[in-house]
């Protein structure tokens, strides 16, 4: 099953362009998306809606709706290329190999079938020891997740779980069979902040135990660099800045990121002006002729309109910007509004 | 012009509006019950339970609170569309009035969708003069009933009062002749304050009013409302689950948590050291 | 604004044909209907396009009176049925509580009956003829088209815009004239174009039964009942009428669903 | 416990309707123009008549009298006296319910084991690749074709192709079920075919919708993440829940089939309920006409109870009760 050595990277997306088809025309998600990710590795990819990250997530099992269409690139997973593979391998892939958490946690459960029945059907084929039968396996499962009375919750039917609950049981069946990457989009988002950290605590200590690479598609800079150690942040369809994410929240390399992390109104101090970023996200309809940042961006030049901007390393970064190495160089994207409280635990998960 | 924006700007001081003998609205030990259930088996949910607010002119006041905390309830009773199952709900001092429409224009609400914020079938110039219109009409029967007739706005005013409306809240005037669907939802948001403000209210309740925009266009409607509400020195209501939001635009929170109110402080508090544990634990997960 | 696909715009024009020509029936550019002119049950040919039946009569025209007999009939019908509808659908959707209630009890009861069942009724009570018919599409159709309009309006009132015109002051007469009208303007062309299609199979079936459009008027349901008779000898006499009611029909479904598809497009997902 | 409660509204609701129909049926009969009496004696008839029709229906008691005595006596299966037969309505009826029962049900199996099929595929396939390419507009037009052919066509062309050549089925001759089951087939099988034709299609239309709002639950997409295939998806994901809508269409189509049944019976010269219907309101019979009315109104207000007590069982989610409250 395992036909990798450590050292390769568990994904890989290589100049992965993905339009939709829209009445109107093709409208483009992805524009040219380079990422690796290592085994093991927790990953918090950040965008705004539309900036491609779901559809980055749903590519890498290739659960793209129907009307969307990869133009170019590929996307590797575990050594397969997934847009390459036929039907029954792809199965294959999605059932051993990875693992999916999605936004709506109610929904992402049959509303007909009660909660055990569900979990079982994730577990067929996955031989649990002989001396346990299969209702054992699904309370260890619910169990695992941290679900308090597991038999009770496995007679229950989604509309009778709370948000929480939910999600916890669809974290299970996406866990069930040890996948090699978990995607989890936007987990948290219809949660209750309550239970939110609960969720992520559970998602996070779960992957590390069995060594499961994580994907975290979230909106939200500030949640995912407090728990991941490397943050990729997605706009206009690319990844625009990836690196460690104690250095990308403190010294931003892309100017979208450090417009990002100082227009969020939960790290303004008292009496402090938010500065918000002008204009809206793109709507792409083709290849940005440019950075697709440009037009909101307060250090444009004119050849950030024309020309893409190549790939530098800044720090430890990765950055899609002409000027990344010139605004470094002049501390130009220093983070006034946030002083010292992201000390050393940045990073290191929890 | 503002008092209040000079505070903002930059002081670390919390901005302290100057107190007004009566708020502009009050909810004395508001309560409101849903029946639930089959007739014979009726169950009784309670929303709200014993909530009492103030908003002050010239004052946000900030409710923070989970789905399902009651706060849209909230909203709904001081915005006098639904009356509460006991307690009083009063409106400059005054308690509500039985039909609604006699508080036509001095009172009006922002919502959460930017998708439907909006009429879809009309065009932007027309939704933003409509409180004004109906104002006015109001205005007009109830001077023809009392006295004589007096003399309304020509729709040219009205329609100059679109433009510079349009223009505070960081639109083009010409926006006024298009669609809302040819907006962006920041735009629609926006074009949503316009059409609230243009009956110059005395109270505006913002409901999750930027919940559903991104979070780089989020920054600009917080700006504008700050900034709208310290040039027109309104009593808000700002209602959101976002409790950074509503620490950013308040000058006072309330928490509310299973149709309570467990806390009221300044939002310098919030800051720091929230009384109420369970503020205490919305102030960690930002 | 977005536009309708081919098949729906073919469906559009196939109607429209349809109204032409029974418009130049009714200028009687095909000839008289009523005027025997020949040989009884000739087949189709030269003299008389479609043949001629039983009394000698051409068909053609016969079959443009009848097109546009059982159009306009429809027509007029599903107007009124617009009319009520939307009334009752828009103001027990939006006021809900007891309106709503009561409306809905209505619908349920007129609902409960099977579309020519009631039509019989109809026909039993009023007496067979055209009231009869108009009053059957009417009756059959209102509580489909309430029961949407009024889920539609329902949506609607749920709406933000909704609520800040209320706060605004919006009275409820201007509410639902400016407000909720227009956005429930969709279904109602939609459900509509559907009770057209209703009509006129509702009219073609009763008539058909013989208690619909009488003799010597002329209908599509009255030239098939009609044509029936001799339908071994002289099958053109169905076919053409046929023909002609199930294009009308098809035509119609095929607008409507494209009128469908334009304001609820939904999304498909692959299995794979 | 929750769903029998939800259940028992339904059903309450259900005999409500039913009451209100009936009131209908009978204010509907009784406030013809020229009267109950003249309507059915004519204009010339004597004082003699006029006395003993008032005695029968007990014209002389009040509206609320004689609508009760009528409502009791059809629940408990006396419909009243032909006017043309003198013959006790409810036995005729009773003779004559097979022939109809057996063309629906007929028809209704046909929509189910055919249509919903049809209606799945159809989905599935415009999800799938090459959607709306040739084969989903050739769909479209065969469904449309399909709701947009009316019994009283097709049949009469049915009509025509078998009695004027020899395609081995015959039409008319039926023969009761129990005394010669292949003749009664031999007789069933065109009328129940021209009857499906449109109870087919508008099950698979129908089917198509319910599938494709299925389609894009999350649900779905969580199972086809989870590896599974698209058959077991479909068995156990999309069926179940596309199952509710498509048995309350059916529903609406038995009705609507009971309807078509008429036209069919009385085109095929079938002994059924809708032939003598028909013939009734011909002779002015109202008796029949009153009882073949409600008595396809209270099948289909039964039908539709029954559906939703299926539909509760299949949805686990109905039957909650949920809190009239937005937050």
């Amino acid at each position: 099953m395992n036909q990798l050595t450590p050292a390769e990277p568990v994904v890989v997306a290589r100049d992965l362009v993905v339009d939709y088809l829209a009445a109107h025309g093709p409208v483009r998600a992805l524009d040219g998306v380079d990422l690796a990710v290592d085994a093991g590795e927790t990953v918090g990819v950040v965008g705004e809606s539309g900036s491609g990250k779901s559809t980055l997530g749903a590519a890498l099992g290739r659960l793209l709706p129907s009307r969307a269409e990869r133009r170019h690139g590929s996307m590797h997973v575990a050594g397969h290329s997934v847009f390459d593979l036929a039907p029954q391998p792809l199965r294959q892939l999605r059932r051993d190999q990875l693992g999916f958490v999605f936004q709506d946690p109610i929904g992402a459960l049959d509303p007909t079938m009660r909660v055990g029945a569900q979990v079982r059907r994730a577990l067929r084929g996955r031989q649990p020891s002989p001396r346990r039968s299969t209702r054992d396996a699904v309370a260890a499962l619910l169990d695992q997740v941290r679900l308090r009375d597991p038999a009770r919750v496995a007679r229950a039917y989604p509309h009778q779980l709370s948000g929480g609950m939910a999600q916890r049981v669809a974290l299970a069946m996406a866990m069930a069979v040890q996948p090699r990457v978990l995607v989890a989009d936007e987990p948290t988002a219809a949660l209750d902040s309550q239970v939110r950290d609960e969720v992520l605590d559970t998602i996070l200590a779960l992957t590390r135990a069995a060594g499961t690479t994580v994907l975290w598609l979230s909106h939200d800079l500030n949640a995912v660099a407090r728990r991941c150690a490397r943050v990729v942040v997605m706009y206009g369809g690319r990844v625009v800045e990836d690196g460690p994410a104690h250095a990308v929240l403190a010294r931003p390399a892309h100017p979208y990121t450090h417009a990002l992390a100082s227009s969020a109104p939960s790290h303004a101090r008292p009496g402090e002006r938010l500065t918000p970023i002008p204009g809206r996200p793109p709507l792409l309809a083709g290849p940005a002729p440019g950075c697709a940042f440009a037009e909101r961006c307060r250090f444009v030049v004119d050849r950030c309109a024309t020309e893409r901007p190549p790939l530098a390393r800044v720090n430890g970064q990765a950055v899609l910007c002409h000027r990344a190495e010139e605004l470094r160089s002049t501390a130009a994207l220093p983070l006034p509004a946030r002083p010292t409280d992201i000390p050393a635990e940045i990073g290191g998960g929890r | 012009m503002n008092q209040m924006s000079i505070h903002r700007d930059g002081s670390v001081e919390p901005p302290t509006p100057t107190p007004t003998p009566t708020p502009v609205l009050e909810l004395d030990r508001a309560s409101v019950v849903f029946p639930s259930g089959p007739p014979w088996r009726r169950r009784r949910v309670p929303a709200m339970r014993e909530v009492t607010l103030q908003v002050s002119a010239g004052e946000t006041l900030g409710v923070v609170g989970e789905s399902g905390s009651g706060k849209t309830t909230t909203a709904m009773v001081a915005l006098g569309l639904r009356r509460p199952t006991t307690g009083v709900v009063r409106f400059e001092g005054a308690s509500m009035p039985r039909r609604r429409r006699a508080l036509a224009g001095r009172m009006q609400v922002v919502l959460q969708h930017p998708q439907w914020s909006l009429d879809p079938r009309m065009r932007v110039g027309r939704s933003v003069a409509e409180p004004l219109v109906v104002a006015e009409r109001l205005a007009r029967r109830a001077a023809n009933t009392t006295s004589g007739a007096i003399n309304g706005s020509s729709s040219g005013s009205i329609t100059d009062a679109v433009a510079v409306m349009l223009e505070k809240v960081g639109l083009d005037a010409s926006v006024a002749k298009r669609h809302p669907h040819e907006l962006s939802g920041g735009q629609r948001q926006r074009v949503a304050i316009a059409r609230a403000l243009i009956t110059r209210p005395r109270f505006v309740v913002f409901d999750e009013a930027v919940s559903a925009l991104d979070v780089s266009v989020q920054a600009q409607i917080l700006n504008l409302v700050v900034d709208v509400q310290a040039e027109y020195g309104f009593g808000a209501l700002f209602i959101s689950h976002d409790l950074g939001a509503v620490r950013y635009v308040a000058h006072r929170i309330a928490v509310m948590r299973h149709g309570c109110v467990v806390e009221t402080a300044d939002t310098e508090t919030f800051y720091r050291t929230p009384e109420h544990e369970y503020s205490r634990q919305l102030l960690e997960a930002l | 604004m977005k536009r309708l696909d081919w098949l729906s715009r073919c469906g559009l024009i196939c109607l429209m044909v349809l109204v032409a020509a029974a418009v130049a029936g009714w200028f009687g550019l095909a000839g008289d209907p009523a005027a025997i002119d020949g040989d009884r049950l000739r087949p189709p040919g030269a003299a008389a396009w479609l043949g001629t039946d039983d009394l000698g009569r051409s068909l053609l025209p016969r079959l443009l009176e009848g097109i546009g007999a059982t159009l306009l009939l429809s027509s007029l019908a599903v107007l009124v049925t617009a009319v009520v509808s939307t009334a009752l659908g828009i103001v027990a959707g939006y006021v809900g509580g007891a309106v709503n209630e009561a409306v809905l009890r209505l619908v349920e009861v007129l609902y409960a009956f099977p579309s020519i069942v009631l039509a019989i009724l109809v026909a039993a009570v009023v007496g067979p003829g055209r009231p009869a018919a108009m009053a059957a599409i009417v009756l059959v159709t209102i509580p489909l088209m309430t029961r949407l309009v009024r889920a539609a309006a329902a949506t609607v009132a749920s709406r933000d815009y909704i609520t800040s015109a209320v706060v605004s002051g919006v009275g409820m007469p201007t509410m639902l004239v400016r407000h909720v009208l227009p956005n429930v303007g969709g279904t109602i062309a939609v459900q509509g174009t559907y009770a057209l299609s209703i009509g006129i199979l509702v009219e073609g079936g009763l008539s058909f039964l013989g208690l619909g459009v009488q003799p010597p008027q002329a209908s599509l349901g009255v030239l098939i009942a009609q044509g029936g008779i001799y339908m071994v000898a002289a099958p053109w006499l169905v076919i053409a009428p046929g023909v002609v009611l199930v294009l009308a029909i098809l035509s119609i479904n095929v607008l409507g669903d494209g009128l469908r598809d334009r304001l609820e497009p939904r999304e498909a997902r692959s299995l794979t | 416990m929750r769903l029998f409660t939800w259940w028992l509204r339904r059903a309450l609701s259900g005999a409500g309707t039913l009451v209100g129909v009936s009131i209908l049926i009978f204010i509907a009969v009784r406030a013809m123009p020229g009267g109950f009496a003249e309507t059915i004696l004519g204009p010339f008839a004597t004082e003699e008549q006029r006395a003993e029709l008032a005695e029968r229906y007990g014209l002389d008691q009040s509206v609320l009298v004689q609508y009760w005595n009528w409502f009791t006596a059809a629940l408990s299966g006396d419909f009243g006296t032909s006017m043309v037969s003198q013959q006790p309505v409810g036995a005729e009826l009773a003779s004559r319910f097979p022939v109809t029962a057996q063309l629906t049900v007929m028809a209704i199996l046909a929509a189910a084991f055919i249509g919903v099929p049809l209606g799945v595929l159809a989905a599935v396939r415009a999800g799938g690749p090459g959607a709306g390419g040739r084969g989903a507009v050739v769909g479209r037009l065969a469904g449309g074709l399909g709701v947009s052919l009316p019994e009283f066509v097709l049949g009469s062309i049915v009509v025509y192709l078998f009695s004027r050549y020899a395609l081995g089925l015959s039409v008319g001759g039926y023969v009761p079920l129990g005394d010669d089951p292949v003749g009664n087939l031999r007789a069933m099988l065109l009328p129940a075919a021209v009857l499906s034709v449109f109870a087919i299609s508008a099950t698979a239309r129908t089917t198509r919708d319910a599938v494709l709002n299925v389609l894009v639950e999350p649900y779905v997409t969580a199972a086809v993440a989870r590896g599974e295939t698209p058959w077991a998806v479909i068995r156990q994901h999309i069926l179940r829940n596309a199952a509710p809508p498509v048995l309350v269409l059916l529903t609406t189509v038995s009705a609507y089939l009971l309807g078509g049944a008429i036209i069919v019976e009385y085109l095929f010269n079938l002994p059924g309920v809708g032939s003598y219907v028909v013939h009734a309101v011909g002779r002015r019979d109202y008796a029949v006409v009153q009882a073949g009315v409600l008595l396809a109104a209270a099948l289909f207000i039964v039908l539709n109870v029954v559906v939703d007590l299926v539909v509760g069982l299949i949805d686990p989610r109905l039957g909650v009760t949920t809190a009239g409250r937005r937050t």
